[in-house]
């Protein structure tokens, strides 16, 4: 069965080219080594599970890597978070929002907006888990 | 790109033959079965005919006792609603299996805000319905038993024909979904004992926008749809002429090539199972193995540690088109229904992928599949927190467990801070 | 054999440009809308510029309140139901008029059925809705008015915005059925104040099996096919693609060639009707003349001593296709309710021929169908006792009586022991 | 507009041959001049009106012309109940049954049957006007 008639000629995709492109090429695939934070967390909802972790450096995030069990958005949106996060203070952080990421991937299906969420508390995660790991950052100026 | 058609069970392109047949009746032969005039008299007698080869591919008694409706949707919903209604002074009790498609319990849900009440026959792991169940869950007060003949996820042939006769014993007619199985596999509405039967033509080569429901004359049925009195009072509505020849063709054809796509299909799938198997690890087949239990069209197979819908876009962005019972592919982010019903383990039940073959699909088209699918898998998994945990013996698996670390489902329920939805709430 | 069409209320083929757009919907883009493949997202994009087209003809806000059905029936059936089991928790009261289609009428007495209460409100001689009188029928339990655009029989434009403008005061849902209007007059469902309203694109030249309802994004609806979460959960089972594909094209077409068809079947409309009046006598034209308030499609003819199956039959016999509202062309032996509903003498209804006009018409068509129509006029005449009773004095005209003689309708229920029944019981 | 192709070769018709036949081609059409008994009747389902009139002679139906408002089964009814008639003595012409009409029609549509009924109501009511006019007629031999 062959469909390639000129009917097929352009290309479907579920999600936007941005969204497809984070998780055909994930950025930030993988676990930063001697993490300083590390937060995983699941989706109630449907049963995703996202895992961050970061890597920081005088108060401030060098490097973050995901790894993501679930949904192409779900990939796309942890690959965007991370990507979004570094550079970034970890108070800074600390104010991230799903909204970013939804903004940054131009838009999500309203039924996949809980994805761009759980990159969120992925995120809030590991950096509580920073602060566990290093109490003393609490106080640290911030550059 | 290279084209793999898997998702037979969602839709088929119609045959040159059907298209062919349908042609005339979008520009010369265009009349309004109701119009008394040659156009509408000409309609009428193709609807006539269309009627006669579907009666023949189920073997209903009669042309007169096939009923055109607008899918298989409406079929279920005519089929329940209708016959509830019809014997709302007899009963109002209904018997279904738990794992009958969404447009039977859909409606089954509808009659019990209106004083109806159901019992849902819970499955085995492989998805059968134990006939003696459905007994032991009729009452004197059932007026209709609902078993649908293959189910669409799992590919499990139900015992249908045991149900008839249960049926059959308490005269409470039995309405068999047959969406999934028609022109797939034999039917015959006599031997099975079915009262009503529905089909779908769209799911074997015939167009869309055509159901079929078959009621044996002495099934009472009221119509659903109100209005004129078409098909026999029955359904009210322009018929939708196209395609209802469409529909006729694809049985006359599904009725001649039958042996022929039973064979060719189940080779294929034997191809694709072994080759699964051979290259992919921790994958498990849903539903009853390749045999005279399955219908010969369809794999369901959950692949640990990945999700589904990934499986899925990844394997079409390599032209494959396939199809998911995880929950992230429903708007409801709930696991398929059927995977919940036979107690599929939530990580399995994610990692779902459904595969259904036609007759055209190739040994190559397999191989393809298969070859493409081992690269999905591994790449999936290498993004996978639980492919990682499973390495580092964290998690287990289910389908091989090697007896360290936790199960998946509990690692993600106390990472969401609840019990992994097993089962749709 | 010539063959002139006049039968377009009943059907219409389908534009040469409609079915090229189906076309590849049956063998190469046939995915299911719902497949999250190439296949299915193709066809969900087709859906969707579908939706903008049809969206375009009725000036919706958005695509979004446009719904795709299997045809008109079912979208009364669910502008109707839908609306009430969405509403019952308001009130139980509907408001429609007399002459609505039966698949209103048929949806509101199955809702009786059910604890839901309904107004029927009655037409002037013309077949005109009153908007004091829907005002005057409306409770504070009415949950919804049904009032058609234009009548399918009779051809008269009902004063829907009026109707709107009450329905608004009260903040009530107003239906409009413009399945005989919908291609053949300008429809704005937010002037006319429409939250919902339905259309029948295979009679503007779109396919069968398929049918629209517009509701407006404040009006609630539940579904009543039950299943599947397609058309935004309002309308389970797969969707009719070729189909819906066809009805958005043949909606742009419409909207693009609506001054130019309105203009040639209002030129053939009064032709037609000359013709009629100067060569043959006692005949009547039912409901408003041909002129603004008229759709320019139809006219509907009471001729006078003769039945009209008979002239169906020898108008078809000679090639030209036409319909009737008699009592003999109805499988109830009764006939149209909308004829009961003006008044007509039961003479007249049983006289009647509908006749309604396409865009592919000709004046020599029209002129044919005159000439021929005389030559049915008399052959029947011929055959009937009452033209032979007329002539000799024993009964009289109802169109122009000349006074001498009985009523034709006291003559025959005089000879069938009761009164002819000129309402349907 | 044009429908001459191929697939409008073949004549669709909504009564069968005979039917249609009778309705086109009505025999016994019209009113038999100095008629010995006239019988007009009314279907009070659908508005259909029928009238008989017969010549008799020597107790002999020589003659039967009908009339008819209504559809084409009535009319064809009609035609086929007055052409059976003929010839026949009025003593068996009372025994008339709508079958007959059914069955030398090659059947109607179930929704039609009340046409052949009619005929036969027209029938035994002209025959009851013969026989109201005639009274000797009732002790007559017939022959
Ligand atoms: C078993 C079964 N029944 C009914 C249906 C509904 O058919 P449709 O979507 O054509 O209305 C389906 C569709 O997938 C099905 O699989
Ligand atoms: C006014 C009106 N509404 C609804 C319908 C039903 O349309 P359909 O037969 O296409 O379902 C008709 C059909 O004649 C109609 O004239």
């Amino acid at each position: 069965m062959r469909f390639d008639t000129g009917l097929m000629s352009d290309s479907y995709t579920l999600y936007n080219q941005t969204v497809m492109d984070h998780f055909l090429n994930p950025r930030n695939l993988g676990e930063v080594p001697d993490a300083d934070g590390v937060g995983e967390v699941g989706a109630a909802a449907c049963g995703d599970i996202m895992k961050i972790s970061l890597k920081v450096k005088d108060g401030r995030i060098e490097d973050a890597r995901f790894k993501t069990f679930g949904c192409g958005s779900a990939i796309a949106s942890s690959s965007m978070a991370t990507e979004l996060i570094k550079g970034r203070t970890v108070a800074e952080a600390m104010s991230f929002s799903n909204q970013e990421v939804i903004q940054a991937l131009g838009g999500l299906p309203p039924v996949k907006i809980h994805c761009s969420v759980l990159a969120e508390e992925a995120i809030k995660a590991a950096l509580e888990d920073y602060r566990k790991r290093h109490p003393e950052a609490a106080g640290q100026p911030e550059r | 790109m290279r084209r793999v058609y898997l998702d037979h069970l969602a839709a088929t392109p119609v045959l040159p033959e059907v298209l062919a047949a349908m042609q005339p009746c979008f520009l010369e032969a265009f009349g309004n079965p109701s119009s008394l005039h040659q156009h509408g008299l000409r309609a009428r007698d193709a609807l006539a005919r269309a009627r006669a080869q579907i009666a023949a591919l189920i073997n209903a008694e009669s042309p007169e006792e096939i009923f055109f409706t607008s899918g298989g949707t409406e079929a279920a919903n005519l089929a329940i609603k209708g016959v509830a209604y019809a014997n709302q002074r007899r009963g109002h009790h209904l018997v279904v299996s738990a794992i009958e498609h969404p447009s039977v319990l859909g409606s089954v849900e509808f009659l019990e805000k209106q004083a109806f009440t159901a019992t849902r026959v819970g499955v085995d792991s492989q998805g059968w319905v134990d006939p003696e169940a459905v007994r032991a869950a009729l009452t004197d007060q059932t007026i209709l038993i609902a078993v649908h003949h293959v189910n669409h996820d799992l590919g499990a042939i139900e015992p249908v024909a045991a149900v008839g006769r249960i049926a059959a014993q308490r005269g409470i007619p039995l309405f068999v979904d047959a969406t999934a199985s028609g022109g797939w596999l034999p039917i015959d509405v006599q031997a099975m004992g079915a009262s009503l039967l529905s089909l779908s033509p769209h799911r074997f080569y015939g167009p869309k926008g055509v159901g079929v429901l078959y009621r044996h004359r002495r099934a009472r049925l009221v119509s659903i749809l109100h209005g004129g009195v078409q098909e026999g009072g029955r359904r009210a509505g322009t018929e939708n002429v196209p395609a209802i020849v469409g529909a006729g063709v694809a049985a006359e054809i599904a009725r001649r090539e039958l042996p022929e796509r039973i064979a060719h299909t189940a080779k294929l799938q034997a191809r694709l199972w072994e080759g699964v198997q051979h290259r992919i690890s921790y994958v498990k087949l849903n539903g009853p193995p390749p045999g005279a239990q399955r219908i010969s069209t369809t794999l369901n197979l959950s692949t640990e540690f990945i999700e589904g819908e990934g499986q899925l876009l990844l394997c079409d962005l390599h032209g494959i088109a396939v199809a998911s019972g995880s929950s992230c592919v429903s708007k409801s982010l709930k696991i398929s229904h059927v995977l919940a019903a036979i107690g599929l383990d939530h990580a399995l039940a994610q990692g779902n992928l459904i595969l259904s073959l036609g007759k055209d699909n190739t040994s190559e088209e397999i191989d393809y599949f298969v070859t493409t699918f081992a690269q999905v898998v591994e790449k999936l998994r290498g993004m996978s927190p639980m492919w990682a945990d499973f390495q580092r013996g964290v998690i287990d698996s289910v389908i091989q467990p090697s007896g360290r670390g936790t199960s998946f489902a509990a690692h993600a329920s106390a990472l969401a801070g609840k019990p992994a939805a097993a089962r749709p709430s």
